[in-house]
């Protein structure tokens, strides 16, 4: 299945977004998988281990199922103010 | 409402610290404390000429409003709140987040103000992006949100 | 000057926060912290209808001038304050007291706005008559300056 | 000698000013003893106690010494804000 992955702070550098295919059901810990090799080109490595996921609603759990179509955002550290 | 929370384009329209202040007033209401984030000629001794503010807007809303309801349950529910963080670059001296608390007394206004930027700093989904007089430009090293379960 | 303090004739010049925001801005402060005093429509149980602000001028201004360097002292050099304290009769909603800090860091900036209300309030000779909703009127109970020596 | 002490707070009941005769060399003390009468008419003599004497530069203390002509401030309680 396909799912979208909005891009802030740092991973910007790789455009707006990232559609990614992933396993179907696959959960956050999948994603989070898919998003490595991106985030290798960038560098960014350590910062997607240190980086959540979200929903436009809440934070996800490395557990919580994403479903076809799904949007998500990933939220490295914030330095908001 | 007691709370107003809003993600602003500062690109379109400058953050009001009056409009801040003139929400939390209230009659019953004898003090207000304000915070204004500006934007920094220097950080970490290099010279800044401008920063950009990255925010996943709806999300960040909800931490902010989740953040006021947790201080006026600490501090009072007559306490009222304004918050205003912007998205988009601003150059030195730019505003970048106006909150207000406007309270009984002083008190519970400057708990509430510093508890809410002090939340927003490591909760809300805000990035910086700092751009230096030498062309350069760097993402602020930030608080990791709490940590995978 | 990096100090600004006034006593106003309020009955003929509001206190102006954005006046006091701006005074305090400069390229290196990152942080802005500012408290207002505004009448509000009770008091240990009676209704407020306005309040007269009584002040010995020259002395007031000397004070604050005072804690605003110990402040500076305190909280550091970068640090600008305004502080504009009205003189005069005020309504509900009415702006009795402008407290500005600006600084680098926000940590002092909410430090030295706190610390100008708190000794102002304990050390300025101002003194506050409240005028009840029932047509009386009374002094506030304050606090005694450092006893006779 | 004669001196003049502006009123302030709860004292404006009795008007903007005082003025005292008072001994040559008078200090604060004497000064506060001759505020005594007037404070007693509007019943001020507590308020009178906690209060301080001061010129537009400092408050003074119990010790120090008036001339003539001297114009001091009586300082009740303070509650500004």
């Amino acid at each position: 299945m396909r799912v979208t992955v909005k891009l802030f702070g740092a991973f910007r550098v790789l455009g707006e977004g990232l559609e990614l295919d992933v396993p179907s059901n696959a959960n956050i810990s999948q994603i989070r998988a898919a998003m490595m090799e991106p985030a290798a080109t960038a560098e960014l490595l350590p910062t997607l281990e240190v980086s959540r996921f979200a929903n436009e609603r809440e934070v996800l759990a490395e557990a919580a199922t994403c479903h076809p179509g799904d949007v998500l955002a990933i939220l490295p550290p914030v330095s908001g103010g | 409402m007691s709370v107003h929370v809003e993600v602003r384009n500062i690109e379109q329209t400058v953050l009001d610290t009056s409009e801040a202040l003139a929400f939390v007033d209230a009659p019953g209401n004898g003090a207000g404390a304000l915070f204004v984030g500006v934007v920094r000629d220097w950080n970490q001794g290099r010279k800044v000429k401008g920063v950009s503010y990255d925010v996943f807007a709806p999300l960040a809303e909800q931490s902010f409003a989740e953040i006021c309801a947790e201080a006026r349950e600490k501090w009072g529910e007559p306490c009222r709140i304004f918050v205003a963080h912007g998205k988009g670059r601003l150059e030195v001296g730019g505003l970048s987040i106006v909150i207000a608390a406007g309270s009984p007394h002083r008190g519970e206004a400057f708990a509430v103000c510093r508890y809410v930027i002090e939340e927003i700093k490591s909760r809300s989904p805000v990035w910086k992006q700092e751009h230096y007089v030498d062309g350069d430009s760097e993402w602020v090293k930030g608080h990791a949100l709490c940590g995978h379960d």
